[in-house]
């Protein structure tokens, strides 16, 4: 039972990667409430701790790197929450994955429709 | 009888609402996607659907992988939106509609399908907006809701034949509910679109009018996409396709297509309306 | 490759709880109850299963209304029992197998059935209490443990045809478990009972007895029941035969009936236990 | 779409009886934890009004009377909790249902095994 072949640059949010990042990303389900957001600007490294991330989870929280986030097993649609928190949007993550300058990042988005 | 009047299939992403609460509908960048909604409102204006069943994804603002459904249907009399980290303008709610609601859940679980039934659910951006784009103006909303949502979060997600087989059961189930109202159906997600990983801000734009054409004239096609293909061919966050799959095959008369339009971007996503009109089949009609 | 080695089905009632807690194992009204688990110790200190696959349905303990699944299958690396309200003494917390209860997962979703994949379970008397009985004496569970539950509390509630194809294919998916690991299954519910209206205390033997022949027999006749007959014959909460339906189904191959028990009144049940040793198919043992 | 011929004595926890009992129900799923039950001890009206019980379902639960509490929509699944605060267990809302004693109650059962 596997998803298929690997698809380059694309990750595949499955049981093992649900089972490594679950303290992760029940902490960013928790950033749907602003009291949350408030806690972990006000404390981040309590924050983690309340939530038992992993060091490596806290290294990726840390480096607000989205691939190192997803690497510890953070899942895009809770991951967008945390982004949310310094408000960063699906561009900015996206500019930051694929290591593109913002406009360029929307500039690749516009040539998509030609 | 309950009669399927249609069904509207569109593209939701949270910056719709910054858009609405920004009032950019005029602006070049958004003008495109907006005015596809022109014909729909002339359509609704029309045609006065009672209940809007709304097949759709949830992004995790109501559930959370503690207790992930494959597929759950409301049942509450009343449903909220709520804060989802992003500062958009949080909604008025929804009416429910209870009766309808159990009913499709009835005929669902007889027919096999193991529904998660939700009597409070938290509506998110993939279930408000595509109610904001329908019905301008902030104002009452015109019908009352019934929410189906589709794992599109945490894999194994339905197979794209499951949600074709969800999709005519809940058809079957509307046809079937005694009462005499209209029923619109929308399909909320897609099209290609991947935010997460190297190859995030993908959009495919020939897989995506290949799906528009296929929604027209053989949606059976669609049903034969593995979960993989979807994956590598619209993106990880394209298999929100199964949205438009499920509301497709939910049309169980005659089908004709009013309206489409396809605009790439809005957002990361390959943005696409389409609206249909259902004409219910002989049989059905004699069956009323 | 996993195998299926066999399995075993039970009553759970709170009571039960206090029964171990207070030490009344012997006493006359426990001991015909507590006596029917000495032949399942013998066959598990002989056996030695690796992992225990538990099919009950939960009480209120874990699942709400707001979020009812129809099938539910835990995916954690530990379960935590918790207070139902009763004052059952709350046991040790369980080892889980995240792999094979993804397996099963992934298994299951290819084979449309619309599972909620639940990384945090609190499992209640239903999965514990069996638990206790299978290995008493308090000491470290032996066994890992992947909890499937199924809907006993809201209407709709599956058929029991669908209840057999879900334990089939719970049987199909351990049998393609790659690793060389003994399961053994637990159904635990019913047999009739009734907790709720002018009913209460409604115990059906002969309808009971006529269950536990075709669990032996004819597994296929129990799935031919309808819920309303389940309802009339076992009483409302009989339905929680569906548990022991689904485990029986599961048993993949030659299935032999090393032990059975029954006795009433265990607090308002008909108190039930067998134990089956799964013997695999010709097949099943070539595909090994 | 519906259950089937109604069956005596027995009730159907439905669609319709969910609609109605849901704040009900919800309290006494709350009764799964000690500070709950200890609220409501301490208040009964407040914490009624806190899940926000229609005036039936007040009445029920005011007089503790079971049938009344399924009649307005409870479930006895979660109306069990509601029971255990008062130490009640299985068969003293079966002997209240059924209008016997305990004592015949427990016979009664005993007698189905006969
Ligand atoms: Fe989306
Ligand atoms: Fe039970």
């Amino acid at each position: 039972m596997t998803f298929g072949a690997p698809i380059p640059g694309t990750p595949v949010f499955d049981g093992d990667a649900a089972v490594k990042g679950y303290a992760l990303n029940k902490m960013c389900f928790s950033f749907n409430a602003k009291e949350n957001r408030d806690a972990f600007l006000q404390n981040e490294e309590a924050y983690c701790d309340k939530y038992r991330l992993s060091d490596e989870q806290k290294q990726a929280i840390k480096s607000r790197n989205v691939l190192q986030l997803i690497a510890a097993g953070g899942n895009v649609y809770y991951l967008a929450k945390f982004a949310g928190i310094f408000g960063l949007n699906v561009q900015d993550i996206g500019a930051q994955q694929t290591g593109m300058s913002i406009d360029d990042f929307k500039a690749y988005l516009v040539s998509q429709g030609k | 009888m309950a009669r399927i009047i249609g069904g509207l299939t569109t593209s939701h992403v949270p910056s719709i609402g910054k858009a609405i609460a920004q009032k950019e509908q005029e602006s070049p960048y958004w003008k495109p996607f907006f005015d596809a909604f022109k014909p729909a409102h002339e359509w609704l204006a029309r045609e006065k659907p009672d209940v809007a069943v709304v097949i759709y994804n949830d992004h995790g603002l109501n559930n959370f992988l503690d207790k992930m459904p494959t597929f759950a249907i409301g049942a509450a009399a009343e449903y909220h939106n709520a804060d989802e980290g992003w500062g958009i303008p949080v909604l008025k709610p929804f009416r429910g509609h209870p009766k309808l609601s159990w009913h499709i859940i009835e005929s669902l679980v007889a027919d096999e399908f193991d529904i998660t039934m939700c009597q409070e659910v938290l509506v998110d951006h993939a279930f408000t907006l595509p109610m904001a784009l329908m019905y301008p103006g902030n104002i009452d909303w015109p019908v009352a809701t019934v929410p189906v949502m589709l794992n599109s979060v945490q894999h194994p997600l339905p197979t794209a034949r499951r949600c074709y087989k969800l999709g005519q059961a809940i058809g079957r189930a509307i046809d079937s509910f005694p009462e005499d109202i209209k029923v619109v159906l929308l399909g909320t997600g897609g099209l290609s679109h991947q935010l997460d990983g190297k190859r995030a801000g993908f959009i495919n734009k020939p897989f995506d009018l290949w799906c528009m054409d296929k929604m027209r004239n053989d949606p059976e096609a669609l049903a034969r996409l593995s979960n993989h293909e979807i994956v590598e061919k619209a993106g990880s966050q394209g298999v929100e396709l199964m949205t438009w799959i499920a509301m497709r095959a939910a049309m169980t008369g005659r089908v004709k297509e009013l309206h489409a339009t396809y605009h790439v971007p809005i957002s990361n996503t390959g943005g696409a309306v389409m609206l249909f009109e259902n004409n219910p089949q002989p049989h059905a009609i004699a069956a009323e």
